[in-house]
């Protein structure tokens, strides 16, 4: 089996370096196939081991293969850890990212940097299967920074465009931010626990509530800001958007950004123990989900309005993860990633079909044109808002039930942010596909349906957004919760919903119809008023302003962070370096030369004057001597 | 044996470029020398994985009778690690050299640069104080007339401050030698002195309190000066910017790391309980000195001197994970000096490029060069996060465990030392985004193909970031080995 | 105490003219001169050398005198014969006029 | 008269008049005036070696010092022609200078000097140290190398003398 | 005692050859006589422990024939520097005689027993260079530089024989053994110690110590460059052995009273030398300086008060690196310049004219700043391991910084060497037969003695 795992995760990697190195002189269609190949490997591979998993005892699969960092206590090793938990993240990440490759082929034909491209894609896959299948912190540190890397280089694919260089290097520094956070925690554990490895930590008895553990816990959840995106470092993926549209896909919504919640899951002992932590994670995710749902009603490019939603319903994650709910979060993890990966393909398509536009303000109608796409889009869009049977609604619903029974104004946050949702999502769509076109007669002309390769993944990902749901049918449904089941062995303190059924059914009530209420009240906005984002900022009201921009949380982070930083810099290197310390170096040296000036100058050449100084030595020797 | 070999090659090689009829190869014949050196350091490597050939790793004699001074060598742990690294850069560095550089007496540059190979040898490999101070020395000759010959205008000064910068620090650092030398006459009833590693580690032990306070200051002034920690690097900007760039490299790359072995294993083990009294003052200076210099580096325009900056904010860290005086810390201080080495002498190599393909190396003035060379800004982006230690690259493993180490003595001290990792990233980046990415400028320079030479150095360089990145162990086994000593 | 001089009158003496001497080279210009104010020191030691040889009754310090005269006579021909050359080159003995070498 | 011995008033008078004419070489303006109060000088120093008994150096003192080198010094004198009656002096500023140093330079060594602590050790009577056959036994069994050695000086001066008198000649 | 007389002899013979008309073979001469003295050391040194001359006048030990040996070497070296200057010099005979009679002088101070020889040493040192300083007969710098040295020795000379006739009031002796009893007794008077600062006070003008070194700089830059050599190196050498013997062991009861304003004077002359030397512009004036400095570094050892062979040893190391390391450069200047006057420009641009002339400066310049792998740097080295030891360790940080100081200004003569000339001259460097000599034996042995010092540093056992 260690060699199943090896080939998994070396596959993408492989692929990687082949068209790294040779990618230029290969066919495109040879690129695409090896990149897409290697992934579908690997998931082929995912799935076999997945399969092995359930027949191990324990449920536990530790493949060791070298020891990697070692010094005194700190023993690191490099292997991977298969359990139920990264069984079921490596399967979304080969299946989806094997769907998103194929995508690809079509997406980016003819690009000037294609097997670049496919490289880096298969190079990200490769660090996220490392980050999920590590078995110790060090390892998932590994995959952590390394699809942190491969975000940098796909958002800034088209390096020509400093804009996107920018928004590149954002999303690699917030990262590195929380990467600290990550690096400090591990830092921490090795001190306190003596080990970064799974095998040690998680065995049960061996991390016990200490002071440092709502310390570690909070560093980590700092790593899982910077990845995803959550308040106060989410800034850099609205920003990331410039990177090709199946980047956005797979990197940006299905897989790296939910390597937060991947850890915090993995590490559920550390938050389980202490309040606080949890606390702070419940309400940093319920803040987030709100406020990135506000922000996404106003955005008019179809990809931002996609990166909202995103890091809004990372947001709803991280309640659930707040509440307890590791195995919810998991559960909308893996939904989370059918629909969003689906919306995002479909954006693709959309783009595609428009040239290059993104701008929903000059869309419209297109349902006609590319149906393909509107439909499955539509699936997607209807899954996020949490209308049943789709699958958002379940794990969405699940998420708020426990969020309930822990705190009921951060279900109040959740039920509203899932409201927006339902609203902007249809704003979205009611925008983009009804009504009539609104861009330019050129481009109308121009539409049409992508081709096959790019429409064959959204069926696929349409179904599994439709029925994934399944996966986790609440007990309420008279189904077992087969993901919650699974994940158990996974979460030492288990949150068993304690609500009566009336209960749930009320909540569940109250959010399908808070989402129906949205999508009613989208629709007499946008396709009964036919009411348009406007183009010029002047005509918003104050309150819409501050939503247009975002809150102007980029241009305070400039202005208490970046400028700050930078002054600091000119004041060490312009002040402190060349005035002070060469000043005071330069003015010894001056100093000296400058007695060295007078006392050469004594030197006056005559005789009797020397004679009186030597005199004058002996004398004062004289008075000096005992 | 090994070592008695890994110090007279270099030395044999200055002395036949010396001859002038040797003078019309001198770069074959420097290649050839650096070549083999760093095969002998290959196979000394290899020597190691086995217990029986110390005897070939060991040399032992005595030099200097009247002040009992030995030649003694040993060619293994962090010595072996360094030595190898030695032998590396040096090669890396004859590549680098351009036929239109040093264009007056270019042997002298190959003739210089090997004595200074062998003077820096003779830091890594010796365990005899006095031999160390000769060495430490005698390698500061070379680099000064490098610089001072083939420097750019304000040499003069620049090359000066330099020296005295260094030359006062290794004053004091001799006078603690000489105090610690006449101490270990207590270790044995003959009263006999000794300038043994081992010898002065138990007589630092004898000293009073006060005393050893003395003796760490004076050693950490001299080493703290070479590495240099914070405020003492003054001198080091100017210089790494001056210097021809393979003057640079030797200095950043090399030089650098006898102030850090010197920290590791002539000041720590030396006195570890003044180490502990002051241990607050000098771990929070050098990390100061990190911060600072990441700080500085931010707002530098030149990219030379950016990576100067960067370089003292690196070995700052190294430094700080020396001081922290855990094992943690100086383990990843041992494998970090290594890969420090390894990625600024490519890092100063891609400047290296840079002038020679586009005439400047102002951040301002380039732009947009991968569109002209990808394969180049490739093996640049691969360096540079090297420099940023990003795991599975080999700055990560050493300053991960530096962070450790820290961390063992002070939670907030590795918090802020992990402040660089921030920073780092961001002058890094901005620099690259800012001389790589974007489209092209308008300016008339061309950045074709590399030479052969230039790209398989950079490979080379790129092949020891990514493999020690895969398995640190390949150093750690033995630098893990030999630290451990120090903590028993 | 030589027949009733007390030794320190011989000292001071001596010392009264050592310090003429040495006043005489500090406020001399000519050369000539100076030469014979260091004569004069010499000179005054010499009566030190005496007066202590007959203290000790030793005969040594009056042989040293002998030495010192002998110094004193090398001296005073090399150092003539420099001035002699020096007068040749600028006409002039006078220290003020040797002051060229300074900083 | 006034409790005093002969010896005691003639070490009074040498003295008074050593030092007299010392100050006068040092005052007197004219380099020959100067030479001739050296010699006068010399004549009571010679009167004090008397004094002390040391009637061999007195005699060598006048001969050499007062009868050879004196001349040598007049001899360059008029070589040179120097006597005229006032030359440059140094500024009154140096004088005092030189003064002031040579005043304090007797002053403190005066003070060094005053309590010898030797008076435990007299003399009385006639001392025959200085008569020629004890020098003579001492110069030549003692002091026989320094003696021979002296001939080195002697000879590096007169070396230095030539060299000094030569012309150029090729 | 060999040496002294086969000197002596080769003196006398070389001042006759004027008459005998032997000039052609004089210079060959003069060499094989140092070099039959030299052997005539060694034959000594291998024969018996110290031999006593002339009723304790001299004491031929073994700490006498070792210095001499390197007052040997070295006025062997000047020889060969010289030959060019002799080449264009009248008065042959006298100068070869003159050095050699100096020479005897040096060779008496390493080995007297006894102040009259003290003295007599002194003198016959002196009084030789005195005419040399003023050799350059047409010269009136070189005239004023014989004449202040003149006069300013004269008047040390009267501190000398001060100090002397002091000491001989104390113990009516000259005999250095019976001073010292005398001052190992309970009473000694004030003025004996008065005496032993008079004594110490005119050698310290000699191998000028601050502030009696006034003659120093301006002789240095007066006299011809060969003079100037041979005066900061055989000078220095022979009156520290002179220094050491009677202020660490014959004047060693009075110790206390005259240690602390040794300390004093070095501080100040290492302060003063080192500060004036850094913005000369005269080679022979800076080495001047640079000599200053030396001889206050060399003083330490005074203060350092270690009474056995270890001193010696560390003085005969320290003279032998300076002396080789002086003459080597004084001669490379005196290459350069070329007869003219030795500015510091003079140096400009040499290492792309001359490599070879401006690697051999620098090895001098270097082993006089005390880098290792020169004979200069273990020669520091003993002095800082001598201080470590004594009472006086805080003078580690002056000698630190002195050495500081002089890096300073011998990297500004390299720095020279290194920097483009505008305008190259059009006389072409020559280099005859024995500067190519001198230069590589000098560079040959600095190096060597660098590496392996007990080739000199174990030469007084315990």
């Amino acid at each position: 089996m260690e060699i199943v795992l090896l080939s998994i995760v070396l596959l993408p990697l492989l692929g990687s370096i082949l068209n790294g190195i040779y990618g230029k002189n290969l066919s495109q269609s040879l690129v695409g196939y090896i990149a897409s190949g290697s992934v579908g490997l690997s998931f082929v591979l995912s799935i076999v081991a997945f399969v092995h998993l359930q027949s191990v005892p324990g449920r536990i699969l530790n493949a060791e293969y070298y020891r990697w960092i070692v010094s005194g206590m700190l023993d690191v090793p490099m292997g991977f850890w298969l359990d139920c938990l990264s069984s079921l993240y490596i399967l979304v990440i080969t299946g989806v990212g094997f769907l998103i490759h194929i995508y690809s082929i079509g997406y980016m034909h003819n690009d000037d940097g294609y097997s670049r491209y496919f490289s880096y894609l298969n190079l990200f896959v490769f660090f996220m299967l490392i980050l999920v299948l590590g078995n110790s912190y060090v390892s998932m540190f590994v995959g952590w920074e390394g699809v942190g890397l491969c975000s940098y280089l796909l958002i800034g694919f088209w390096f020509k465009n400093q804009e996107y260089n920018n928004a590149a290097k954002k999303a690699f520094i917030m990262n590195r931010i929380g990467d600290l956070g990550f690096l400090l925690a591990m830092v921490f554990m090795f001190k306190n626990y003596g080990s970064l490895n799974y095998t040690d930590l998680l065995k049960p008895g061996v991390v016990t509530y200490s002071s440092t553990v709502t310390l570690i816990a909070l560093l980590l959840f700092l790593g899982a800001t910077g990845k995803s995106a959550q308040i106060p470092l989410y800034t850099w993926l609205p920003d990331a958007m410039a990177g090709p549209t199946p980047v956005s896909a797979l990197i940006h919504a299905a897989t790296m950004v939910t390597a937060g919640i991947y850890m915090v899951v993995r590490s559920n002992i550390f938050f389980s123990l202490s309040e606080t932590s949890m606390a702070i994670v419940g309400t940093i995710g319920g803040i987030t989900a709100l406020w990135a749902a506000i922000i996404a009603t106003l955005q008019f490019d179809i990809k931002k309005i996609l990166a909202y939603s995103t890091v809004s319903q990372l947001g709803l994650m991280f309640l659930g993860l707040g509440a307890g709910a590791y195995s919810s979060s998991v559960f909308h993890v893996i939904t989370h990633a059918f629909f969003k990966a689906l919306l995002f393909l479909g954006a693709g398509s959309v783009i595609h079909a428009m040239g290059g536009e993104q701008d929903i303000r000059k869309m419209g109608g297109l349902n006609k044109k590319i149906p393909m796409t509107y439909y499955t889009m539509l699936i997607a869009t209807i899954a996020i808002s949490g209308i049943p049977p789709f699958s958002g609604f379940f794990s969405k619903d699940e998420i708020l039930a426990h969020v309930y029974e822990h705190n009921k104004l951060l279900w109040l946050i959740g039920v509203v942010a899932s409201m927006l949702t339902a609203f902007y999502m249809f704003r979205m769509l009611f925008l983009t596909f009804w009504g009539y076109f609104r861009g330019g007669s050129e481009t109308y002309k121009h539409l049409h349906e992508s081709p096959s390769v790019m429409t064959v993944p959204l069926i696929i990902l349409a179904v599994l957004s439709a029925i994934g749901g399944l996966l986790g049918l609440p007990e309420l449904l008279g189904a077992q919760n087969w993901i919650s089941s699974y994940l158990d062995k996974v979460i030492v303190m288990k949150s068993y919903l304690g609500l009566s059924h009336n209960t749930e059914w009320i909540l569940m009530g109250i959010a399908v119809a808070g989402a129906l209420a949205s999508i009613y009240f989208a629709y007499q906005l946008f396709v009964v008023n036919g009411m348009l984002p406007v183009n010029d900022e002047k005509e918003l009201k104050w309150w819409q302003k501050i939503i247009y921009h975002k809150f102007y949380v980029d241009e305070l982070y400039e202005a208490i962070v970046r400028q700050p930083i930078d002054f600091t810099g000119k004041v060490c290197y312009r002040f402190f370096d060349k005035i002070v310390l060469d000043g005071l170096v330069d003015g010894t040296g001056n100093t000296i030369l400058f007695l060295g000036h007078w006392m050469r100058k004594i030197h006056i050449g005559n005789i009797a004057y020397y004679i009186m100084a030597m005199t004058l030595g002996i004398i004062i020797l004289f008075i000096l001597m005992r | 044996m090994i070592g008695n070999l890994l110090i007279l090659f270099p030395l044999v090689g200055f002395l036949l470029l010396l001859m002038p009829s040797f003078r019309e190869n001198a770069r074959r014949l420097a290649l050839f020398f650096a070549g083999t050196e760093f095969l002998i350091a290959l196979i000394a490597y290899a020597l190691n994985f086995s217990q029986h050939t110390d005897y070939l790793l060991k040399v032992d004699y005595l030099w200097m009778t009247v002040i009992n001074a030995h030649w003694h060598l040993h060619v293994t742990g962090v010595s072996l690690i360094l030595a190898l690294l030695n032998a590396l850069v040096v090669v890396v560095v004859f590549l680098s050299v351009e036929p239109s550089q040093y264009h007056e007496k270019p042997y002298l540059f190959y003739a210089l640069a090997l004595l200074m190979q062998m003077a820096m040898m003779g830091v890594f490999l010796t365990k005899d104080a006095f031999s160390f101070y000769v060495f430490w020395e005698l390698s500061l000759i070379p680099i000064y007339l490098i610089g001072l010959m083939w420097g750019e205008s304000g040499k003069e000064e620049i090359t000066l401050k330099f020296f005295l910068y260094t030359f006062i620090g290794s004053l004091f650092m001799l006078a603690g030698f000489i105090y610690l030398y006449h101490h270990t006459a207590l270790l044995n009833e003959k009263g006999i002195r000794s300038w043994d590693m081992l010898d002065f580690y138990q007589a630092g032990k004898l000293l009073t309190p006060l005393q050893q306070s003395v003796v760490f200051w004076m050693l950490f002034i001299g080493f703290a000066v070479k590495v240099p920690v914070f405020p003492l690097h003054s001198w080091q900007p100017d210089t790494y910017t001056n210097m021809p760039i393979q003057g640079t490299i030797l200095l950043s790359g090399l030089m650098l790391k006898m102030g850090l072995y010197g920290l590791l294993f002539w000041l720590v083990p030396v006195v570890p309980n003044a180490v502990a009294q002051w241990q607050n003052l000098v771990v929070i200076l050098a990390i100061t000195g990190v911060l600072y210099a990441s700080l500085s580096a931010l707002v530098q325009t030149d990219f030379k001197k950016l990576l100067a900056y960067a370089s003292m904010a690196h070995v700052g860290l190294i430094a700080a994970g020396i001081l922290s005086n855990t094992r943690q810390g100086m383990d990843g201080a041992a494998i970090q000096m290594f890969a420090h080495g390894v990625y600024v002498t490519g890092l100063f190599y891609v400047v290296h490029l840079f002038e020679k393909h586009t005439g400047t190396r102002e951040i301002g003035k380039l732009g947009g060069i991968r569109n002209l060379n990808g394969q180049f800004s490739n093996l640049f982006l691969i360096i540079l996060l090297g420099s940023i230690a990003l795991p599975l690259t080999h700055g990560f493993a050493g300053e991960f465990l530096i962070l450790t180490g820290l961390a063992q003595k002070s939670l907030m001290w590795s918090a802020v030392a992990g402040l660089s990792v921030i920073l780092g990233a961001v002058y890094m980046l901005r620099s690259y985004q800012k001389i790589m990415l974007g489209d092209i400028v308008k300016t008339n320079f061309t950045f074709g193909g590399l030479d052969k030479k230039d790209k398989w150095s950079l490979f080379l360089i790129v092949f020891f970031i990514l493999f020690l990145g895969i398995y640190p162990q390949a150093l750690s086994i033995f630098t893990s080995n030999n630290i451990s000593i120090l903590f028993k | 105490m030589i027949n009733g001089i007390p030794i320190d009158y011989f000292i001071l003496l001596s010392t009264v003219l050592f310090t003429i001497g040495a006043i005489g080279v500090m406020a001399r210009r000519n050369s000539i001169v100076i030469f014979m104010c260091i004569e004069l020191m010499l000179n005054a030691i010499n009566i030190l050398l005496v007066a202590f040889s007959t203290l000790h009754q030793n005969a040594s310090g009056q042989v040293f005198v002998f030495f010192v005269m002998t110094v004193a006579a090398a001296e005073v021909s090399v150092g003539l014969a420099i001035l002699t050359m020096i007068y040749r080159n600028i006409k002039s003995i006078d220290t003020n006029l040797l002051s060229n070498l300074k900083d | 008269m006034f409790g005093l011995s002969v010896h005691q008033w003639l070490f009074g008078i040498l003295s008074f008049l050593s030092v007299l004419f010392s100050l006068m070489v040092v005052f007197s303006r004219s380099p020959v005036n100067s030479v001739l109060y050296l010699i006068m000088s010399f004549f009571s120093i010679s009167g004090i070696y008397l004094l002390l008994d040391a009637q061999f150096l007195a005699v060598v003192n006048i001969v050499v010092y007062a009868g050879a080198i004196m001349v040598l010094f007049l001899f360059v004198i008029m070589l040179m022609n120097l006597n005229q009656d006032t030359e440059p002096q140094r500024t009154v500023l140096t004088k005092v200078l030189a003064g002031s140093i040579g005043g304090m330079f007797l002053l403190v060594l005066t003070g060094l000097l005053k309590n010898t602590e030797s008076t435990d050790k007299t003399f009385y009577g006639t001392s025959t140290v200085g008569w020629i056959q004890s020098l003579g036994k001492v110069l030549f069994t003692e002091f026989l190398f320094p003696f021979e050695i002296i001939t080195v000086l002697l000879l590096a001066a007169m070396a230095g003398a030539v060299m000094m008198g030569k012309k150029n000649i090729q | 005692m060999g040496a002294l007389i086969t000197i002596l002899s080769t003196g006398i013979v070389a001042f006759l050859s004027e008459i005998f008309n032997f000039k052609k073979v004089l210079y060959p001469l003069s060499l094989l006589g140092i070099a039959i003295s030299f052997f005539f050391n060694i034959q000594e040194w291998n024969h018996t422990f110290s031999w006593k001359y002339s009723d304790n006048m001299l004491l031929f030990d073994k700490v006498a024939l070792a210095f001499s040996s390197v007052l040997l070497l070295t006025v062997f070296l000047w020889f060969l520097m010289a030959n060019t200057y002799f080449k264009s010099e009248t008065s042959l005979v006298e100068h070869t005689s003159l050095v050699l009679f100096s020479l005897i002088g040096a060779l008496l101070l390493v080995a007297f027993n006894n102040l009259v020889t003290l003295f007599l040493g002194v003198e016959i040192l002196s009084i030789p260079l005195y005419v040399l300083a003023a050799s350059n007969k047409k010269n009136i710098l070189s005239n004023e530089a014989g004449f202040k040295y003149l006069i300013m020795g004269s008047f040390a000379s009267g501190f000398l024989l001060f100090g002397i006739a002091l000491l001989y009031g104390l113990s009516g002796s000259f005999d250095l053994k019976e001073i010292y009893q005398v001052l190992t007794t309970d009473q000694v008077p004030s003025y004996a110690y008065a005496g032993i600062l008079m004594i110490f006070i005119a050698l310290a003008f000699k191998v000028s110590i601050a502030p009696f070194h006034f003659w120093t700089p301006d002789v240095y830059e007066g006299s011809p460059i060969v003079i100037t050599a041979l005066m900061s190196t055989i000078v220095k050498t022979s009156v520290f052995v002179a220094i050491m013997k009677l202020f660490l062991w014959y004047f060693y009861p009075a110790y206390p009273h005259y240690i602390e304003l040794v300390v004093g004077l070095i501080v100040f002359s290492l302060i003063l030398a080192n500060f004036s030397a850094l913005k000369q512009t005269n080679a022979k004036r800076l080495l001047a300086f640079s000599s200053i400095s030396h001889a206050s570094i060399m003083l330490l050892l005074v203060i350092a008060d270690i009474r056995n062979a270890s001193t010696l040893n560390a003085l005969l190391y320290y003279t032998f690196a300076y002396s080789v390391a002086s003459i080597l450069a004084f001669s490379i200047i005196q290459i350069v310049a070329q007869q003219k006057e030795e500015t510091l420009d003079v140096l400009k641009g040499l290492f792309y004219k001359q490599s070879f002339l401006s690697v051999g400066l620098i090895i001098a310049l270097l082993s006089m700043g005390g880098i290792p792998i020169t004979a200069g740097f273990f020669a520091k080295y003993y002095i800082l391991s001598a201080l470590m030891m004594s009472p006086y360790k805080w003078m580690i940080i002056v000698a630190i910084l002195a050495s500081v100081l002089g890096i300073v200004y011998y990297l500004k003569m390299i720095l020279l060497l290194f920097e483009k000339e505008n305008k190259p001259t059009a006389t072409p460097l020559t280099i005859t037969t024995h500067e190519w000599l001198l230069i590589i034996v000098s560079i040959v042995l600095l190096v060597i003695t660098g590496v392996y010092p007990d080739s000199i540093a174990q030469t007084f056992l315990k």
